[in-house]
């Protein structure tokens, strides 16, 4: 007796609210057959204030509320950490190898940027804890699940040994430590600017986890600019030639790299061209691709390598304004949560039977 | 739980009663049909199997018709309905029909609009009494007389008549085949012909067809094998028809045989913690314990005039006497003797209505000096908080006792009529005193839940500071009384020397024992001891009972609502947790569980039987109620009286003749049949009678409360106000509390989409909603849970729901919608119109200040009512009622 | 090195025992409770019983002393959200239940009779009343919606928390969220200082005295549960009522729960019950009926609180196909591990390619 | 050495059965000594839901004459155990931090609140009923004997006691007022 009714969603709108019209049928994934518009009545935003529409879009959601949380990381303290963190550490590779190949004055400059930022990106992490008093409790345990404990233990040793070094350069004691200080940086220079792809990518965040194997080449390239930049900026421009070769090398590895984030995976690439992190973006494309364009034409000359390492350290840092406010964008809107789980969900429909959710 | 189809009608019971609620989700998951029939979509529809939607106010209709529809479809269960009910009794020829006069019975008297009953009565056998002993004939028919005095009939007889019916005298005619004319059955018949579905459709906006499935699963699942109960709460008594709408349920379970039984009746779901204690056990002006009437100046002088009505009628009620005078003697102890009537004469009289509304009537004209409210909040609890405020606003004093600071003590500060500058602080002469007090945790004491049960709490701990119980209070106070009066000579004072107020004292605050209280109201008997139960009552003087019904719940000098035996170790009945009135009975009237021949009308239905071979009556837990040893073929002796007046096969015991009363041949001021009348407000017209309202009603015409003309376009819309699960009543006990704030933090209307486009409302704005009373202001929300619905003619109503729990104070605050309700009353009950009255409503903000005044007085110009302008400091006096 | 080689899965991907990801059989011991750790328990919240009464809401704040919500739940921003009857929106720091409350709507459309008043009906109305104005127009969508009325015999009877009324049926979908204890739970996975962690019971629980607000469980969780308190800089979420499981009483969400929309009790109990209800629901006919969270092969490997819905797992604010985002670990590691060498190269070929001068 | 370094997670995790740091090697103090409020209760005292009518059994845990904990009862038949929002919020009911503990008093024509002691305040209300109870008594009306005062009225919440109704009614009707009323009439 209730067949013809009860078949799943038959005709079922979301009720309320008094435009109630024109609900839709529009399949955006092959599921069920039904959707219902999204976000029809958004939260109110504080007393008083009305209640904000938001844009049709062919999915569902609770009264279009985002379904995961936006992450609670404070900007810029953290875009900062992910900037100087990628520039002390490529910073310090770069310091090793001119130590090793005998160029002492990009082997300063280095050893102070790779020092100085380690120290700096330390306080920005420190200063976004919840309880920064309690920073120690990140060496409490060691979990290999855990990118921000792997990079504790990457932040440690890479910020004691890089600010020593960058010390005693500066006071000009202990030569011999200064090598020892700097190698060891070095070793852990690479991954502490690579390993904050994996804290962004390792979240529910759509837009961070779909391009998960690519964010870390875009820091590492990021870094790369951004240290060859600041070193190319600070160092004799006869000095400089590896600041700018590794510079022009990262910024290309960048834009490569961001070109595929911004392109390769559907919806969630979205929020990459969208809005402020959109803007953010061209900005720090902009930016990268001129300041690697000076280094080639003008990189030589003071004036062209001071204009250049400004600009690439610019571009990297914006990369990862942009990048940062992109993941945000991606959980505030819950069709990023809800369009490329459906189009799995259905792609495994379609596949093989046995997986599908009970 | 045992029910085969559940209709929940006026109560919201998931949210209001949520706990309660598993009942009936466990009745449903066992396959029970459950039907809600409300004016909105609640969560307690979400659960039914079907949601009516019907218009506020025409519940008569819906529920007559479902009654036509069991008696033209002979549909009912008649041998239930020919031995236990009044089906067959024939009523005096003089009677009149609502259908014969259009709307009124006979016996209006338009001058003092009250009716006379006496054409109302049975006819009845020639020989007097029949088997009924009058001892005095001649008091009981004065009684009779005075009985419809103007001043007693205002004074809610309904209430007074107590839990039983109004006493009867002499022995009915009947007619078992129930073909007379003129037999209650032919005229329920008559009277109920015009209750169609095309009525229900016209009327309350519903189809035909989920009428008929109501029908259909009322019927099909009652009788012998199957029972069908049903559940109502504020949503039917807070009508000016309110007590009719249910005795037209109460006629429609009888004729179902749906009475007594298990899964059967008809479920009052009350409201607060204890009002069923507070009726058993009255803080009423028309009460006195136990439901006896408090007595009435114009018929009562004496106690013979007291206890005449009920000397020579059947039932429990004839032993009235007794209970009066073991109640005076619980108050008066040695002082009330037989030589001076037992003090009834310290029992002050009243002389007329004397309810709340009337008194704050009374307040506004300054005629009363002191006001103590104990846990009420009214100027936001009550209709028409500004009639409220206004009455406070006029007292000498007035003494709260609260947990939290509420909007009824802080008035002077926080009322919305001192920023419109209708009452000014500092000229308000009401002298305040808060008197915090004890919360339910500090103190010991019993409730008595919405099924009878009382449930003893035990005292946690002490409460803080100043802090107090009510039993402290009034103990105290009287104390103190007492002690200022000791040496008067006056006997006005004798009353309060002569009181019984020595109960022990404990700990550092000397709070009284509830437990020596309860046992007073238990009473004890000549030896000293404890009694156990109201058949030891003694009208000699011998034995007290502070409340007869109540009497057993100390049986054995044991506390018997502190038991609390596990539920799980007992039967479904539970009957050794706490204890209900009377004698522990879990459902009432259980004898009718049985066929007259004491047999139980099914084996499902199993729940009290006569045990032959015992010679007594047994049941499958619960007390049985009835006289356990009373065989079903006893039949009355000629000269027996009270309990032993009815016969084995009479199962409503405490009835003067035993059956359940289709006809209400006394007792019920508005006509002893339910008519359809809209309420004093209503968007339309009446479809069934010329009389538009309930011609009875109580109106107080005054500037403060005004009221719409019916079917007007000024205030077109229906406003309908309840609960939410999230707040409770005037909200003292939960705007208070962050968890409970946060989950309901405004007040806000519900309106239908159709609604909202009429008036350009939009969900989460704001909206103003107007009536002759009061404007205020509330967040809409938009929902296709409320419906408009199509009446007769087309014409399309509209319903706003407005939940009532917002005032100025706490954490989550907001306009009080019972501002906008008109003081209208059922003239059974004095319980005013919450559920239906009229309304506008528009866009945005109401004006703040006189500016309000004047867009109140613009809108009762434009509907042609008369001015609502009140002056400075609020005194003005009552035009008419 | 056992222990060592045991945690390589997280860099390797090599995960035997899935300790990553997939079903995991014993959650406890795979955390470190060896031998005689008791049943893993759980949540499983029957929405089509529910009836919207917040009591889970409220209790869990009584036992675990919450702070109003603060999304809306300070006195300056306590306001209506205008979504029916939910005001605390979502689960947070604060609100470790939510109860989610959805309106539907949908016109019973199968062809029926005409069913109105009958045109004679007029005939039973009695002189002297005062006709009600015919304000109907003949177009009036509200009136000819109820004129085409129900088919009695569309009354679908068990589609919980559905209801036939009038013309319309109406379903308020009312369901009470919670912390899903999942099986490989992003949150824990990704906590750095092991503030949270799992229970003997199989639960995940924050350890006050450990967490330094580093935020970072917030985006791992893939529905959106755990958050940080802002005045205090800690993250909270659901126990389960860690302490009061301690003393062996359930969870006071489930305690309260009036109609048991809510059970507490050992996972695989809970799961046959589900899946005993929700096979009578399908033989009454009820399709939109399905568990969430009850499958251990899903991206969680299953959670501890799990549900049955009514619809979509998006209408009420879930996401449809949740996965653990360490999942991907192994290849994010492997990736950050190549670009790390990438870098170094990059580096050492820059220096190599330079000609000192 | 040993116990300093035991209270080192990482080596809990180095030695013990949870290499990844997820369950037991993450233990901290607290929660090795985690108890619930029940458990520590000094007594547990039965009562019954002060709000609606359904009559909900309650279980009010003490712990230093401090309400720390209000539950459903299992025990009761009525409402095994179970309770709705506000019967769960009872707890802030009677812990309240706004529960106003002492005596206010208004004076007439004031604009506070001012404090008043609760003995003087009692003697205060008793002078004003003897007060208004002469002012306003009636020994007849209308030629009927009637034997009240029409100077105070009374109306009382539902949520009281049957103890205090009757105590109430009877100390009311013994001072001859009538205009006695209750939230049942609403």
């Amino acid at each position: 007796m209730t067949e013809g009714i009860t078949t799943p969603g038959a005709g079922w709108r979301r009720a309320g609210g008094s435009d109630v019209a024109g609900d839709g049928v529009r399949a955006y994934s092959n599921g069920a057959g039904r959707r219902r518009k999204g976000g029809r009545r958004g939260g109110r935003k504080g007393r008083g204030g009305e209640v904000p529409m938001v844009e049709d879009v062919e999915f569902t959601s609770y009264y279009g509320r985002p379904i995961i949380k936006p992450p609670v990381w404070k900007s810029p303290d953290v875009p900062l950490y992910l900037f100087l963190g990628g520039a002390a550490g490529s910073s310090a590779i770069l310091g090793a190898l001119a130590d090793v190949s005998g160029r002492p004055a990009l082997t300063r400059v280095s050893r102070l940027t790779a020092g100085g930022g380690s120290i700096l990106s330390v306080v920005f992490l420190i200063h976004d804890l919840g309880r920064p008093e309690r920073f120690l409790h990140m060496l409490r345990v060691i979990k290999p699940t855990s990118p921000l404990s792997i990079g504790s233990y990457i932040l440690a040793p890479f910020s004691a040994a890089a600010g020593a070094t960058a010390a005693v350069e500066l006071l000009g004691w202990f030569p011999r430590l200064k090598r020892f200080g700097g190698a060891v940086a070095a070793l852990f220079g690479g991954p502490l600017a690579t390993y904050t792809g994996v804290l962004l990518a390792n979240t529910a965040v759509p837009s961070w986890h779909a391009p998960h194997r690519e964010l870390p080449f875009v820091f590492g390239g990021s870094a790369m600019a951004a240290g060859g930049g600041i070193t190319m900026a600070f160092t004799p421009v006869a000095e400089a030639g590896p600041s700018r070769k590794m510079a022009v090398t990262g910024a290309a590895i960048e834009l490569a790299v961001v070109h595929r984030v911004e392109n390769g995976h559907g919806i969630v690439s979205e929020p990459f061209h969208e809005g402020r992190p959109g803007t953010l973006l061209r900005a720090a494309k902009a930016c990268t691709a001129a300041g690697a364009a000076v280094t080639v034409v003008a990189g030589r000359r003071r004036a062209g390598a001071v204009v250049a390492g400004a600009l690439l350290a610019a571009g990297s840092l914006l990369t990862r304004f942009g990048v940062f406010e992109a993941g945000m964008a991606s959980a505030r809107d819950p069709k990023y949560t809800v369009v490329p789980q459906r189009e799995r969900l259905a792609a495994r429909q379609n596949g093989h039977a046995s997986t599908t959710t009970r | 739980m045992n029910s085969d189809c559940i209709v929940i009608e006026g109560s919201n019971m998931a949210e209001c009663h949520p706990v309660a609620f598993q009942w009936v989700t466990e009745a449903k998951a066992r396959g029970a049909k459950v039907v809600h029939v409300d004016p909105r979509f609640t969560r307690t529809s979400a659960i039914a199997d079907l949601h009516v939607p019907l218009r506020a106010g025409s519940d008569i209709v819906f529920l007559g018709a479902l009654v036509n529809h069991v008696l033209s479809n002979d549909l009912f269960f008649r041998d239930y309905v020919v031995a236990y009910t009044n089906a067959s009794s024939i009523i005096r020829e003089e009677f009149q029909d609502a259908e014969d006069l259009d709307g009124l019975f006979s016996g209006w008297d338009p001058d003092s609009k009250q009716y006379d009953q006496a054409s109302w009565q049975y006819e009845v056998e020639d020989t007097p009494g029949g088997g009924v002993a009058e001892d005095d004939p001649a008091g009981a028919a004065e009684q009779e007389r005075l009985s419809q005095h103007e001043s007693v009939k205002d004074s809610d007889q309904a209430h007074a008549s107590g839990s039983g019916g109004p006493p009867l005298h002499g022995r009915a005619k009947r007619d078992e085949t129930l073909q007379h004319p003129r037999c209650v059955f032919q005229v329920l018949k008559r009277h109920f012909a015009r209750y169609t579905p095309e009525m229900v459709a016209e009327v309350c906006g519903v189809e035909p067809e989920a009428f008929l499935k109501v029908a259909e699963w009322i019927t099909a699942n009652s009788g012998r094998e199957r029972t069908t109960a049903f559940v109502y709460s504020v949503g039917w008594t807070q009508h000016t028809v309110g007590a009719q709408y249910i005795r037209t349920a109460s006629i429609l379970q009888a004729l179902l045989g749906n009475m007594g039984r298990p899964g059967g009746g008809i479920l009052a779901l009350r409201g607060h913690a204890s009002i069923q204690g507070s009726t058993d056990i009255p803080t009423l002006y028309n009460l006195l314990p136990g439901y006896l009437p408090m007595p009435h100046a114009v018929q009562h002088q004496s106690l013979d005039d007291y206890t005449a009505d009920a000397a020579g009628t059947g039932g429990f009620w004839g032993n009235k006497r007794a209970y009066a005078v073991s109640l005076l003697k619980a108050w008066w102890g040695d002082a009330a003797t037989p030589e001076n009537d037992f003090c009834f004469d310290y029992v002050p009289k009243i002389t007329g209505d004397h309810s709340s509304y009337r008194t704050v009537a009374d307040m506004i004209e300054g005629k009363v000096a002191g006001y103590f409210l104990a846990g009420e909040n009214p100027t936001v609890g009550h209709a028409n908080g500004r009639m409220q405020r206004f009455g406070l606003a006029n007292l000498e004093w007035l003494v709260v006792r609260d947990l939290q600071m509420i909007e009824s003590a802080s008035f002077w500060q926080t009322a919305p009529e001192i920023e419109t500058g209708e009452l000014v602080t500092d000229q308000i002469a009401t002298e305040v005193f808060f008197m915090p007090a004890a919360s339910h945790v500090e103190k010991d004491g019993t409730f008595t839940q919405t099924q009878r049960m009382l449930q003893w709490r035990f005292k946690a701990i002490e409460p803080p500071g100043d802090c107090r119980s009510d039993l402290w209070f009034y103990f105290h106070l009287g104390r103190i009384l007492r002690e200022r009066l000791k040496d008067s000579t006056d006997p006005r004072d004798r009353p309060l020397l002569d009181l019984t107020w020595d109960y022990p004292l404990h700990g550092e605050t000397q709070d009284p024992s509830a437990d020596a209280v309860l046992r007073e109201i238990n009473g004890v008997g000549p030896d000293g001891r404890a009694l156990s139960g109201y058949l030891d009552l003694k009208d000699d003087g011998s034995t007290t009972s502070g409340c007869w019904i109540y009497s057993g719940v100390y049986a054995d000098e044991v506390n018997q609502a502190a038991r609390k035996r596990p539920g799980r170790e007992q039967g479904q009945v539970a009957s050794e947790w706490g204890w209900s009135w009377p004698y522990n009975r879990r459902v009432l009237y259980n004898r009718a569980s049985a066929d007259p021949d004491g047999k139980p009308w099914s084996e499902r239905k199993k729940y009290v039987w006569w045990d032959a071979e015992a010679g007594r009556w047994a049941s499958t837990g619960d007390a049985v109620d009835f006289e356990a040893t009373k065989p079903p073929d006893y039949v009355p002796p000629p000269g027996a009286k009270a309990q032993a007046a009815l016969s084995g096969r009479d199962p409503f015991v405490m009835q003067s003749d035993g059956k359940a009363w289709l006809f209400a041949p006394k007792g019920v001021v508005d006509g002893p049949l339910p008519t359809h009348y809209e309420p004093a407000e209503s968007p339309v017209g009446n479809a069934l009678y010329a009389v538009q309202a309930n011609p009875t009603t109580e109106h107080i015409q005054a500037p403060y409360n005004r009221e719409a003309p019916s079917s007007g376009d000024v205030f077109p819309y229906s406003v309908t106000t309840y609960r939410l699960t999230e707040h409770h009543t005037a909200g003292a006990m939960s705007r208070t509390l962050p968890y409970l704030s946060e989950l309901q933090p405004e007040f806000f209307v519900e309106v239908s989409p159709e609604l909202a486009a009429e008036r350009g409302l939009e969900n989460g704005g704001w909206a103003t909603v107007v009536s002759p009373r009061a404007a205020i202001e509330a967040r809409v929300l938009v929902t296709e849970r409320i419906r408009p619905l199509r009446t007769r003619g087309g014409k399309v109503v509209h319903q706003i729901g407005a939940p009532y729990h917002w005032g100025e104070v706490g954490i989550s605050t907001g306009d009080s919608a019972n501002d906008l309700l008109p003081v209208v009353m059922d003239p059974n009950t004095h319980i005013q119109e919450s559920k239906a009255s009229t309304v506008d409503i528009r866009p945005g903000r109401r004006p703040r200040g006189p500016e309000l005044t004047e867009l109140l007085e613009e809108y009762r110009s434009r509907a042609g009512i008369a001015s609502g302008r009140m002056p400075v400091g609020g005194r003005v006096a009552v035009e008419g009622t | 090195m056992t222990t060592v080689s045991s945690a390589s899965p997280a860099f390797t991907g090599k995960d035997p025992q899935n300790r990553l990801f997939g079903p995991l059989p014993d959650v406890a011991a795979e955390a470190g409770y060896q031998e005689d750790h008791p049943a893993r328990v759980g949540f499983f919240t029957d929405t089509s019983v529910c009836i919207g009464c917040k009591a889970c809401e409220v209790a869990c704040k009584e036992w675990n002393t919450l702070p109003m919500d603060d999304s809306y739940g300070t006195r300056d921003t306590l306001g209506l959200s205008g979504m029916s009857y939910d005001n605390t929106g979502q689960l947070g720091a604060n609100t470790w239940r939510h109860v989610a409350f959805i309106e539907q709507v949908r016109t019973v459309d199968l062809p029926m009779p005409s069913v109105g008043p009958p045109p004679d009906a007029a005939a039973s109305r009695r002189d002297g009343i005062v006709d009600a104005p015919d304000e109907a127009e003949p177009g009036d969508s509200v009136v000819t919606a109820q004129t085409s009325v129900l088919n009695a015999e569309a009354l679908s009877e068990y589609d919980p928390q559905t209801s036939q009324s009038g013309d319309r049926e109406i379903r308020w979908l009312m369901a009470s969220d919670v912390c899903k204890h999942c099986t490989h739970a992003g949150c824990l996975d990704v906590c750095p200082t092991g503030a949270l962690f799992r229970t003997e019971f199989g639960t995940v629980v924050v350890q006050g005295d450990i967490c330094n607000g580093c935020g970072y469980c917030v985006p791992s969780c893939p529905y959106g549960v755990i958050n940080q308190r802002k005045d205090d800089g800690r993250v909270f979420k659901c126990t389960m009522c860690y302490d009061r499981l301690t003393d062996g009483l359930q969870p006071a969400c489930a305690t309260a729960c009036p109609t048991q929309s809510i059970q507490f009790g050992n996972l695989d109990e809970l799961q046959a019950r589900a899946d005993a209800r929700l096979e009578t629901l399908k033989r009454q006919g009820v399709e939109t009926a399905r568990l969430y969270g009850r499958d251990e092969d899903d991206g969680v490997g299953g959670n501890g609180a799990f549900f049955l819905l009514l619809d979509e797992p998006e209408v009420y604010g879930l996401p449809p196909d949740p996965i653990v985002t360490t999942r991907d670990l192994p290849a994010m590691w492997r990736s950050a591990a190549a670009a790390a060498a990438m870098m170094v190269g990059v580096a050492l070929s820059a220096v190599l390619g330079s000609r000192r001068r | 050495m040993k116990t300093w370094l035991d209270a080192w997670p990482v080596f809990r995790q180095l030695t013990g059965p949870d290499p990844l740091g997820r369950g037991r090697a993450a233990r901290s103090k607290d929660t090795e000594s985690v108890v619930a409020r029940t458990a520590t209760a000094d007594r547990v005292v039965q009562s019954v839901c002060p709000y609606c009518s359904v009559g909900c059994a309650q279980r009010v845990y003490v712990k230093d004459e401090r309400v720390v904990q209000i539950e459903g009862d299992p025990d009761s038949p009525v409402n095994r155990g179970r309770l709705c929002p506000k019967g769960s919020a009872s707890k802030s009911l009677v812990t309240s931090p706004t529960r106003v503990t002492k005596v206010r008093y208004r004076r007439p024509y004031g604009t506070e609140w001012e404090d008043l002691d609760l003995d003087t305040a009692m003697e205060m209300i008793a002078d004003r009923v003897l007060d208004a109870r002469r002012r306003y008594w009636q020994d007849e009306c209308d030629g009927k004997r009637v034997n009240r005062t029409m100077g105070i009225a009374s109306l009382g919440g539902a949520a009281l006691d049957n103890e205090e109704n009757y105590l109430m009614k009877k100390l009311y009707s013994a001072m001859g007022a009538i205009q006695i009323e209750n939230q049942a009439r609403i």
